[in-house]
C-alpha cells in the first residue's frame, strides 16, 4: 500500500483529533509526535487551545519551577498528557522502569517520570507508543509505574483515554478496564494487531481504518508545524516527513 | 551562612563530606558538572543522591565512580544519546540501594522539608509498585474524609544542594531566574553549594528586576567560579549541551573499563572548553 | 483561561458572584482599592473573604459594606492610624462568622490549594485557642512518628483571587516581581482577577530578566486597568500610601454613620489621585 | 532620677545585648525598637549577624513571598524573633486576639499573626511590651494565640526567652513555667514591678537595676542606628532619642 502520508504524519493528525475539546494539553519533553499533535490542535483553534512542552523555553510559560506541571495537574488546569511504557499491558498499566526482577532488572529503564502522579489526575491521558509488538504490549507489566485502573475510593479523576500504536487506536473502557480496538491504520490489519499485541482486547466485528491525514491537515503538517517543533525537536523535525 | 561565600572550586568540592546526602537537579536546570568532576577527583563515597526530580550525565558518572550508596530519582536518562549504562550496571550489580520515585513525589517531599514539615501527603502512587518498593512512604486516610486512602511521604533535608547557576555577587547571592526547583532545594538543604559563570560586582537585589530571581546569600555556604561549569551539559540559555563529548561518553562507557578510561581523561582536562 | 483577560473594572467586579470565596492580599503585595470600590458600589453579599495573611483597609471597608459573611484572616490590622472600626464593631454585633488564623497556617492552606492535596500537616497551634476555636482544623498523630501530635490544615482553594499589580500584557500575563504569595493565590484558586496601573504590549516572557516575577496568563481570567489602583493604600516601589486619606478614614469610621458617609463620597469620587 | 539617656534607648540597647550569638534575626513590621536593636547589634558585629525586618525593602532579602520567613523559622534559620501581646500572662501565654468571651470580644485586637506558630519554632522569642500594667500582664490570658509552654512530646525547639517591659527584663524558665525577674529598669523599684505585674514571678532577694548603654552604644544608636531605621520606621525614628 502507497500511501501519499507517513507514519509519522498520520499519528500527528490522529492525535490532533484525539485532542479535539481540551483547553490545555501538557507534552513530555522527549514526545516529538504528540507534541506536533499539540501544536496542531493549537494551530486549528486559533491558539484556544494552549500547549506546553516541558523542556521547551518557547512552549513553557511557566514560573514556579518544575514542580509546576504537577501541580496544575491536581488543580484541573490540564486537559490531557501522554504516557509511554516499556511494557504495556491489558488493564492499561504501565512500566517505565525494567523487566525481571526489580530492582535488580533484566531490562533497566530511566525510571516511571510523573507517570505514577499524572496518570491518576489528567483527565484524558493517551497512551502513546509507536512500537506495536508483544515484546512492548504484554499480558502483565512486570513493574507498574503507574496502574491503569483504582480500586474504588481512591481519587482518581484521570487515567488512561486509549492507546495509540504505530499501527491501531485502542479506546480504554474503565468499566470493564479493556482495551477495545478503535481503528487499525491503514496498510495492516485486525489480524496483525491481534498477532503482535501481547494482552486480549475488545475487537468489534468491523474494525474501520484510520481516517487519514485531510490533504488541509498534511499541508499544515509539513509547513507551520514542522517550523513550530523545529525548536523543541530539532533532530525529530528534520526527518519528520521520510 | 557564611560571610565570606566565595571559593575554590576543590574546596567546594572538599567541603561535601562522604555519606552525604546530595541534592541535584535535572539538565535543564543548572547542573554542576565542574563540581561533580572535583567530587569524582577526591574519590568522594557514599552519597545519597537525590535528583529533582531526575538526572543525567551527573548521577550516570557519580554511580559510575562508586559515589553513591543511594540514589534517589524519577528517571535515570541520557535522552537520545543512548542508555546510562553505569546506572543500569550498578544496579545490577546490586551496587546502590534504588529509590525509585515519581516527579511530583520529589519535589513535594523536598517542599516539605523547605516547610519544616515532617512529611506531606500527595495523591497518585497507591496501588503502583513505586509505593510498593518504598518502605519510607505511607498510606493514611484523608483525615477529612474517612475512606479515601492518600499517600504520605517523609520530607527531604538533604546536607547540601549542589547546581550551577549564571551569576552570583560577592554578598553570595546567586541568580537562577525562572529555575524555582533550585530555590525550594536550598531552602530545604542544610547548605547549598553553587558553581557559576560569572561572579557580579553588584547586589543582585539592587537590580529590583533580577532580584525575584535569586536564591538569598542566607542559604548559600558556598560558591565557585567555574567557566562553562555545566559542560558537556548545557546551561539554558546561555549554552547548548556538548553532543559530540555525550555521544562519546556514551559510547564509552558501555564497558567498566571504556569508563574509566573516559573518567581518567576528563579528570585531566586541564580548561574545559565547549 | 480566558483568550481575552483585559475588560473594564466593572465588568471585573460584576463577574465576583455573592457568595464568592474571594482571597486578597496584605498591603504590601499590591491590593486593588479600585476593584474594592466596585464590589461594594454593585452591592456584592455574602464573601468568605480570605486575607494573606492579614489585611487592612480592604478587609475592613468590605465589612463595614456588609459583603462579608465569613472572614479568614489572622489579622486585620490599620497599623498606626488605629484600629479597625468597622471589623471590631461587625464581631461585637456577630454579623461575620470569624475565622481567626495564623499567618502560616493561611499559607500553607493556600499551598495545599496550589498542589490540590486535600490537607497539609503545619507545626505550631497545638494548645492555642486558636486551634480549639477553627472545627475545620484537626490534629492528627505524625504517621512517621508515633506520639508526635501535629495539625492538619484543609487546603483552601478560593473561587477568586484578586489582587493589584504594576504591568500585564495583552496575553494575561501579570509582572508581580517577588510578591510570591500572588502566584501561589492564582494557583489555588479557581480564577485571578488583576486590577494593574498599566499594560505592556510587549509579552512579559520576552524579556528574560522579567519572565521570574511573571503570574501566566493561563490563571488569569481577567485584567482591568485602574490607575493608582491600590489608593490610598500604596504600593510597594510606585506609590506610598496615602496617609491622610487612610487617618481621615480611621477618624470617620467610627461610627457606622460616619462609615456610611466615608463610603458615599468614596463611591462618587471620579477619577482617584493620590 | 536624671537619666542621660531616654527609655526607648535603653530598651535598644538591652535588646542589641539579649541577641548575642545570634546569626540571623527577623522583627516584625511594626517594632521600631526591637529593629533598632537588631540593627545595633548587626553593627556590633560588622553585619556578620543578618537581620530581616518584615515590611522592610532593604532589610528583607526573601524571594519566596510572605511564607519564606515561617519557612526560614521552621528550616531553624532564624534565631530570635520579638512577641508582644494584648495579654501576656504568667506561663508565657500571649493573646493578641481580645479580652472576654471570643469571638464576639469586649476589646479586640488585629490578632495572631504568625504567633502561633513563630513562637513554637524561633529557639530565643523575645517578648516584648512597653506598657507593663496589670491591665498588659495579667493572671490568666483571656485567649491562647499561643502558648507559652508545650506539653511533652509537642514538637516545640522554640519559646518564650523571657519578657522585656518598660520597666523591667524577666528571663523565662521552661522547667518551671515561670518568669523571674532578673533586673528593673532604673529609675524604677521592685515594689513598682510587683504592683504593676498581675501574675505571680520568681524574685530573687537583690534584684539589681538593669545596666545603663554604654556612652559608645548610645553613641551609635543616636547616630548610624537611627538613620539606618529611618527607611522603615520613619516615624519613629524621629522621635527616637525623646
Amino acid at each position: 500500500m502507497n500511501l501519499d502520508y507517513s507514519r509519522a504524519e498520520l499519528l500527528v493528525a490522529v492525535i490532533a483529533r484525539l485532542l479535539e475539546g481540551c483547553r490545555h494539553v501538557t507534552v513530555g519533553a522527549s514526545s516529538p509526535i504528540p507534541g506536533a499533535a499539540a501544536l496542531l490542535r493549537r494551530d486549528l483553534t486559533q491558539g484556544a487551545m494552549r500547549v506546553t512542552i516541558l523542556g521547551s523555553n518557547r512552549y513553557n510559560a511557566y514560573t514556579n519551577g518544575g514542580v509546576e506541571t504537577f501541580d496544575m495537574a491536581a488543580q484541573g488546569r490540564i486537559d490531557a498528557f501522554f504516557l509511554g511504557g516499556g511494557q504495556i499491558d491489558g488493564q492499561g498499566n504501565i512500566n517505565l522502569v525494567g523487566t525481571g526482577r526489580y530492582p535488580a532488572s533484566d531490562v533497566r529503564w530511566p525510571g516511571s517520570f510523573g507517570s505514577a502522579y499524572l496518570y491518576y489526575l489528567v483527565p484524558k491521558v493517551i497512551l502513546f507508543r509507536e512500537e506495536h509488538t508483544r515484546r512492548v504490549l504484554v499480558p502483565k507489566v512486570d513493574f507498574i509505574s503507574s496502574p491503569g485502573v483504582s480500586a474504588p475510593g481512591v481519587y482518581r479523576p484521570g487515567g488512561p483515554y486509549g492507546l495509540l500504536t504505530g499501527l491501531a487506536w485502542f479506546s480504554f473502557d474503565k468499566q470493564k478496564q479493556r482495551f477495545r480496538l478503535e481503528s487499525v491504520h491503514p496498510g495492516h490489519s485486525v489480524e496483525e494487531i491481534r498477532d503482535q499485541t501481547g494482552f486480549e482486547f475488545d475487537c468489534p466485528d468491523e474494525v474501520p481504518f484510520t481516517s487519514a491525514p485531510e490533504p488541509a491537515i498534511l499541508t499544515l503538517i509539513r509547513g507551520r508545524i514542522r517550523n513550530e517543533i523545529a525548536e523543541t525537536y530539532p533532530r525529530f523535525a528534520s526527518t519528520f516527513a521520510n | 551562612m557564611n560571610q565570606q561565600p566565595i571559593c575554590e572550586l576543590a574546596e567546594l568540592a572538599a567541603a561535601v563530606p562522604d555519606g552525604a546526602v546530595l541534592v541535584v537537579a535535572q539538565d535543564n536546570c543548572g547542573v554542576s558538572m565542574a563540581a561533580t568532576r572535583e567530587l569524582v577527583r577526591r574519590g568522594v563515597r557514599g552519597l545519597h543522591l537525590v535528583c529533582v526530580p531526575i538526572s543525567g550525565l551527573q548521577a550516570e558518572i557519580l554511580i559510575g565512580a562508586g559515589a553513591v550508596a543511594t540514589l534517589e530519582t524519577s528517571a535515570i536518562t541520557l535522552g537520545e544519546f543512548g542508555p546510562a549504562h553505569r546506572f543500569i550496571d550498578a544496579l545490577r550489580k546490586g551496587r546502590i540501594r534504588m529509590l525509585d520515585a515519581t516527579c511530583p513525589a520529589i519535589h513535594a517531599a523536598l517542599q516539605a522539608g523547605q516547610k519544616g514539615l515532617p512529611f506531606i501527603p500527595l495523591r497518585g502512587l497507591i496501588e503502583s509498585d513505586l509505593l510498593a518498593s518504598r518502605p519510607d512512604w505511607k498510606v493514611i486516610d484523608n483525615p477529612f474524609s474517612p475512606g479515601d486512602p492518600i499517600a504520605v511521604l517523609p520530607a527531604i533535608n538533604p546536607d547540601i544542594a549542589l547546581f550551577h547557576a549564571p551569576l552570583a555577587d560577592r554578598a553570595g547571592n546567586v541568580y537562577i531566574g525562572r529555575r524555582r526547583e533550585l530555590l525550594t532545594m536550598a531552602h530545604a538543604s542544610k547548605q547549598t553549594f553553587v558553581t557559576v559563570e560569572a561572579i557580579s560586582e553588584q547586589n543582585l537585589f539592587d537590580d529590583a528586576k533580577l532580584a525575584p530571581g535569586v536564591v538569598p546569600a542566607i542559604y548559600v555556604s558556598r560558591i565557585a567560579v567555574a567557566k562553562q561549569g555545566a559542560w558537556p551539559v548545557g546551561l539554558p540559555e546561555h549554552y547548548g549541551a556538548d553532543d559530540a563529548a555525550i555521544s562519546r561518553y556514551v559510547h564509552s562507557a558501555k564497558t567498566e573499563e571504556g569508563f574509566r578510561r573516559y573518567l581518567d581523561e576528563w579528570l585531566n582536562v586541564e580548561e574545559v572548553t565547549a
